[in-house]
């Protein structure tokens, strides 16, 4: 459906480089980046905003590169909203319906239902600038899905939206994806990232990391960046090698750190461990694994799931633990500790 | 805010410039007597010179507007070689002594120019036409309303109206429903400067056509021949009834801009 | 600041006697290295009107008919006027003008009624080469024994009436017209071209005041609504210094020099004017009596 | 975008208004030979007087600016009763016939009034002064820099400005640093069409001091004593020196917003 | 520190109810709420952007309300950012300390010590429009912190960052709390709410529905919204009485519906039933709990933790499975299935 080949576009600071990438026709395709990693250039570029300095763009087979903004049929829900301030949420909403050759009741009809849909039905008579961040946030989407586009692009459409209201644009969203339409859908949030994507592409810094399914990337980030998205904080690149005292294999992070882990494969790859798997205690442990390292605690904070702390052993190391436990151990900011983790609970990925 | 320091300041040096306009003006109410004021307004002439003024200024901006408007758009949005060659260009009409301006209209509208001849076809002699009076009062004017036009469309976002491209709007509707409402306020303005400037406008004027009498060739005309005291009732006439015809522009084009 | 404004002589003067003015000026430089002039042109009441109703100073108000001098300031702002030229109405062109070439003193009028032919006029109400115009044209129409002449020729070109006689040079040199009607001075001033009119006919012999008189028309008057009837007379010339001039001493050096037959009036009459010989002097017992006896001869 | 069906007749609508502004101007130019231009140039009377007239009139703005522009901001920020009455007086000096303008002012600054006296009692006889120039050229023109400055205040975010004064900034330092800058275009505009305005008046500054000339009043004395022939090169060249004043103006204005 | 007595404003469509509220020094006060509840207007009203129509402010014992913006000492971080369009990032982080009396070399060191915490130092020279959303999110934080006001006030600051960012920016706010700084924090994201704040408002509306302790407020949220945003879906108002035919008492949904959950109270009052303690199998499981019902699967979405499967049970019921799981017992949307969980599951919180 969607194809772009070497879409470049450099400006003193930030260069997009060689964008290359494929989104399928009833794709739900999200982007994943870091704040400043070209995410919204790159939308503009599709949506024809932003003239790219090179490469090409097709969309349903046809070069769209040098396309018009208003002949590309695509729509794109800005990150900054770019509403309409002299018209009221229900022209906002209508706008893209009145060329259509609409007929006055219908564009009525079909404003009504989006603004139902998106709860903000209350909202039709006034202006935008008066809205709340999250109205407007909507506003903004109703009005892009009120074109109906082939490809609809969302610049963090639900950033400023409290959890109940999150939950039910999504499920609108991921409807609307069932029902064929194609989206590509920039978010920071890795919980939208799963509940929405089937494809997922990683952005840093104005170049594609990887592209993949869920499962693939999150389940083989192949840099601590992906891995630090889909919740892995401890996330190493290493080397490994058969090791002379052990049935394990040796990683080696750096001169300081090593560690082993249970794997067939020798050489260079990446090293994960769940952050629930690291154990922290006030003693050294008792035998059981070879990773047993001494650290100091240099963060503590709450988590969802009781604490989150960090811990240096040479590296970071962040471990999920309940505070009953961390009262036990008596540990806090600046505490000596023991970390330990057993062998096999370490994920290697070797580079392709 | 309201009775911050800088505000009070502000409040004493706009008075100044409030005093310096209307203090002239109050001196003219003053010294033309109340019965005299009443018995200029009935008569015809002053009456239809006034109308005329009125009419034609308005007719001529609005005509130029379709022009200036557009014009103004280009320079707000595009950048291009001699840009502000343009832009001064564009100021000059200012700065023309006004029967220069005359003059040179003359040599466009004159019996042997294209413009001319063509009228002449029509059994239609441009000098000493509405016409006429409307092309001098339109090119001693238009710079007023370009320049106001242009900064109007420049603030408006053109995030705005590419946000509305990207919603399938063709260019003239972007044009006609985002860029122009947006850039209405400025755009009134220019139109109200250009539409006064057009009213005022004597020298060039008086060139092309000293027949029929426009309201400050009526005043001129009435001061040589009776001096100061026939002139200023029809001076401050001509001024009373400006005022209404700008409070009222000013009044439907917000109300219009509201009902948008 | 005394000192700065008795050296400096302020003359209001019609726009038609800008040069000879001028010209003189300088010649009086000459000899008077330390003055400085300031000239103000404009149309001849405007001038009166700038003393009478605007309260501004000046030394010198010429006026491009003497009657001004006459009406507007004596007795209130000026004590005398002197009456020092004539001129003459004449029917100025261009080189371009239509039927440039054949026109003449005798067939100006068949030309003047050609439809492809146009020629402008100033106001009669607001400018004294107006009425003139019109007391000429029913001269002609006496002269050549063509009835009608006058009125046709009047009611031909309305358009191109101006309220003076620069606007309508403007009008000529763009080429919207072909012929104004206007003195003859000008058109020597402006090297432009001019068709001399009989004598009979162009109110610039003084002799001829008789005839000239036999024609009359009704202008507006003093006030909005009033009328007034003029009857056709020699035009004149008339100079003035007003009551309250404040360089008076030298703006009489200056008349002194300006009236003399063979400097000031010389070249008043290089530049297309006739000047009187004698001078007439209006009101010559409240003259300031050292210019009296210059201008006279007699105390 | 750029060559969308509107922008075409955009720029056809556009391109007949230059046209109109151009050609009475290349009209002026052809009839003028190049040495009659030169020489005119040499003339010191010719160059004082436009010196005079730019000077004046770049003071008088400049003097009046600081009063307008806080005028201005106090327009676009607050409402008050009977406001679109006051926005039409700051239009009425526009449509005043400008000798009326003139002599309302001469009423003003004549010896026996109380200005007059006390420039007196100092030696200074206002009329016939570059200070009564000033004063003639500012009425008839401070109407444009106002509303060009009130529509360029319009345009600032009140949000940014209460942002700023959330972040400790005074009133004051809040004008000087968002207000003003934000409205820096308009404001330029606006002292351009001020200044350009005030140096083409004719009928207001003659009544007040025919003497010194202001180049407008040279033209206009050539034309008189000597015709077309001799104020056109004066005139040209007047018309060139302002373009490039304003092309000057204008870059100049752009820099230091880039540079601040 | 901070006190409001009743504050309140209206507008057409919107009123804000007699806020009455304290936040004492020091606090890391979070301020939840959905879209349009009416944060936005409570930290423009004490911020003094927006005049209350009624109501007092207290700040360190003063009375503020008719007190001028700039006389505050109050940092409003806004949602919009309302950052300066012609200055570049250094002058606009700048902007508060000129008039402090620093010395431009202090203000320059100053500048760029709070840029390079952000991560913002290579945007310096940079002007606003040109800026990602996440970098101009930073710059308006760091702009306003820059002023160092005695009250901190937060709008969603972090809304537009990605993961590894908040978490940085989490810790510089954190940090700053404990040296002392007050802070209101508004926010749409629990993790962030329960991991910043100390105490936390609950604002519905336009009114405060609860404040308290994060435990106070999560762990006994009175109302369903709250309960929302605490991550619980499964959140009733019932009535409870005696049952007859168990030593459980019986819960009240409504008519159709009700259950059975341990307690010793009576009376009306909520119940909360965590998500992973809800069982979806294919036919009737055994009679080990009362609670049983048969239902329809009416949406299915990937979750962090497999996936997260909505029943129609006459309520809707939330349950979280492991895909693997839910293949097994063959459900789709439109299935009918059988939830149960344990009475002792359900956590009961009587109304007061
Ligand atoms: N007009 C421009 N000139 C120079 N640099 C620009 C311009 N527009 C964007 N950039 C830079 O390009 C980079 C990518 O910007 P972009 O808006 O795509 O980021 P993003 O991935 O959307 O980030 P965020 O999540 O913060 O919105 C940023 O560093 C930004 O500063
Ligand atoms: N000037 C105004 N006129 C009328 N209504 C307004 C005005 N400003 C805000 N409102 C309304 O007040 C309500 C609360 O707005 P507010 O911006 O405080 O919401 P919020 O809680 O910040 O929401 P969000 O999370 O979406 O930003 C909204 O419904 C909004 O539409
Ligand atoms: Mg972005
Ligand atoms: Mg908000």
């Amino acid at each position: 459906m969607l194809k772009l080949t070497n879409i470049s576009k450099r400006w003193e600071g930030f260069t997009l480089k060689d964008i290359t990438l494929t989104v399928g026709k009833g794709d739900y395709f999200i982007l994943l980046g870091p704040s400043g990693a070209g995410k919204s250039v790159l939308l503009e570029v599709i949506a024809g905003l932003i003239a790219p300095d090179g490469g090409d763009i097709t969309l349903n087979d046809a070069n769209i590169t040098h396309l018009k903004i208003q002949e590309r049929d695509i729509g794109l829900v800005f990150q900054d909203l770019a509403l309409f301030p002299h018209l009221n949420v229900h022209h906002n909403i209508g706008y893209p319906l009145y060329r259509k050759g609409y007929k006055s009741r219908e564009v009525n009809r079909r404003v009504v239902e989006l603004a139902q849909e998106l709860g903000i039905s209350h909202l039709l008579k006034r202006f935008p600038p008066t809205l709340s961040g999250g109205e407007q946030q909507r506003v903004a989407l109703a009005r892009t899905l009120a074109l109906n586009p082939s490809l609809l692009l969302l610049d963090e459409p639900l950033s400023s939206l409290d959890v109940e209201r999150k939950v039910e644009i999504r499920r609108l969203l991921r409807d609307l994806n069932r029902k064929g339409q194609t989206i590509v859908h920039v978010t920071h949030d890795y919980e939208e990232a799963i509940a929405l994507g089937n494809r997922i592409a990683i952005i840093n810094n104005g170049a594609i990391e990887q592209i993949g399914s869920p499962q693939e990337v999150f389940g083989k980030p192949t840099s601590s960046f992906v891995a630090g998205f889909g919740g892995v904080r401890n996330f190493f690149k290493i080397s490994i090698s058969k090791s002379e005292d052990s049935k394990f294999m040796k990683a080696r992070v750096n001169e300081n750190l090593s560690f082993y882990l249970q794997s067939d494969d020798e050489g260079n790859g990446y090293a994960m461990i769940p952050e629930n798997e690291i154990v922290i205690t006030h003693d050294k442990p008792g035998t059981e694994t070879l990773n047993t390292f001494p650290g100091t605690v240099i963060d503590i904070y709450p988590h969802r799931f009781g604490c989150e702390v960090v811990v240096d052993i040479g590296e970071k190391i962040f471990a999920i633990m309940a505070s009953t436990q961390l009262q036990a151990i008596h540990a806090s900011i600046g505490s000596k500790v023991w970390v330990s983790f057993q062998e096999n609970s370490t994920i290697f990925i070797k580079s392709s | 805010m309201k009775k911050s320091a800088i505000n009070l300041s502000f409040a004493f040096l706009g008075g100044l410039v409030l005093l310096f306009i209307v203090a002239p003006l109050l001196g003219m109410v003053f010294s033309t007597p109340l019965s005299t004021l009443f018995s200029t307004a009935q008569e015809t002439e002053v009456q239809q010179s006034i109308w005329l003024t009125i009419w034609i200024s308005m007719a001529s901006t609005l005509v130029f507007s379709i022009l200036a408007i557009p014009l103004a758009y280009l320079l707000a949005r595009y950048s291009f070689p001699l840009k502000n060659m343009v832009l001064g260009i564009i100021d000059l009409p200012i700065v023309i002594p006004h029967s220069a301006a005359g003059i040179a209209l003359l040599g466009f509208i004159s019996r042997d120019t294209v413009i001319g001849k063509a009228a002449g076809a029509f059994g239609f002699n441009l000098i000493g036409s509405p016409v006429a009076i409307a092309l001098a009062m339109a090119f001693v004017s238009i710079p007023f309303l370009i320049n106001a036009a242009r900064e109007g469309f420049a603030s408006v976002p053109v995030r705005l109206e590419k946000a509305a491209l990207n919603l399938g709007a063709s260019p003239a509707r972007v044009f006609f429903t985002i860029s122009l409402p947006l850039a209405w306020r400025s755009i009134v303005t220019g139109l109200v400067m250009m539409f006064a400037r057009g009213m005022s406008e004597f020298g060039a004027v008086v060139i092309v056509a000293y027949h029929p009498m426009v309201a400050p060739v009526l005043i001129f005309d009435r001061f040589n021949a009776f001096g100061l005291k026939y002139a200023r009732p029809a001076a401050l006439l001509f001024i009373l009834v400006s005022l209404v015809v700008f409070i009222t522009i000013r009044l439907l084009a917000v109300k219009r801009k509201k009902d948008a | 600041h005394s000192n700065q404004q008795t050296n400096t002589i302020t003359i209001f003067h019609a726009g038609s006697l800008a040069m000879p003015i001028k010209a003189i000026a300088d010649s009086f430089k000459v000899l008077h290295p330390d003055v400085t002039f300031r000239l103000e042109a404009a149309g001849s009441v405007e001038c009166a009107r700038k003393i009478t109703e605007f309260n501004r100073q000046c030394d010198i108000m010429a006026s491009a008919d003497y009657k001004i001098i006459d009406e507007l300031l004596i007795p209130d702002y000026a004590d005398w006027n002197v009456l020092f030229s004539g001129n003459e109405m004449s029917l100025v062109h261009t080189k371009q003008s239509r039927h440039a070439n054949d026109i003449n003193g005798d067939n100006w009028y068949e030309i003047l009624a050609k439809p492809e032919v146009s020629y402008g006029r100033s106001d009669p109400n607001a400018d004294p080469c107006g009425y003139r115009t019109l007391l000429t044209l029913q001269l002609a129409e006496q002269h050549y024994q063509k009835p009608g002449l006058a009125k046709a020729i009047a009611e031909k070109d309305n358009r191109f009436i101006r309220p003076k006689e620069v606007d309508l040079i403007a009008l000529l040199e763009s080429g919207a017209i072909d012929y104004i009607f206007l003195y003859r001075s000008v058109a020597v001033q402006h090297g432009l071209e001019y068709v001399t009119l009989p004598d009979e006919i162009n109110l610039g012999n003084p002799s001829l005041s008789d005839l000239y008189s036999g024609v009359h028309l009704r202008i507006r008057g003093a006030a909005v609504g009033d009328s007034l009837t003029l009857y056709g007379e020699p035009m004149v010339y008339g100079i003035t210094i007003p009551s309250n001039a404040s360089n008076r001493e030298m703006a009489m050096e200056y008349l002194k020099l300006f009236l003399h037959p063979h400097k000031g009036l010389k070249t008043i009459e290089q530049m297309g004017m006739i000047p009187l010989n004698p001078l007439i002097i209006h009101n010559e017992d409240g003259m300031d009596k050292d210019l009296r006896e210059e201008l006279t001869g007699h105390p």
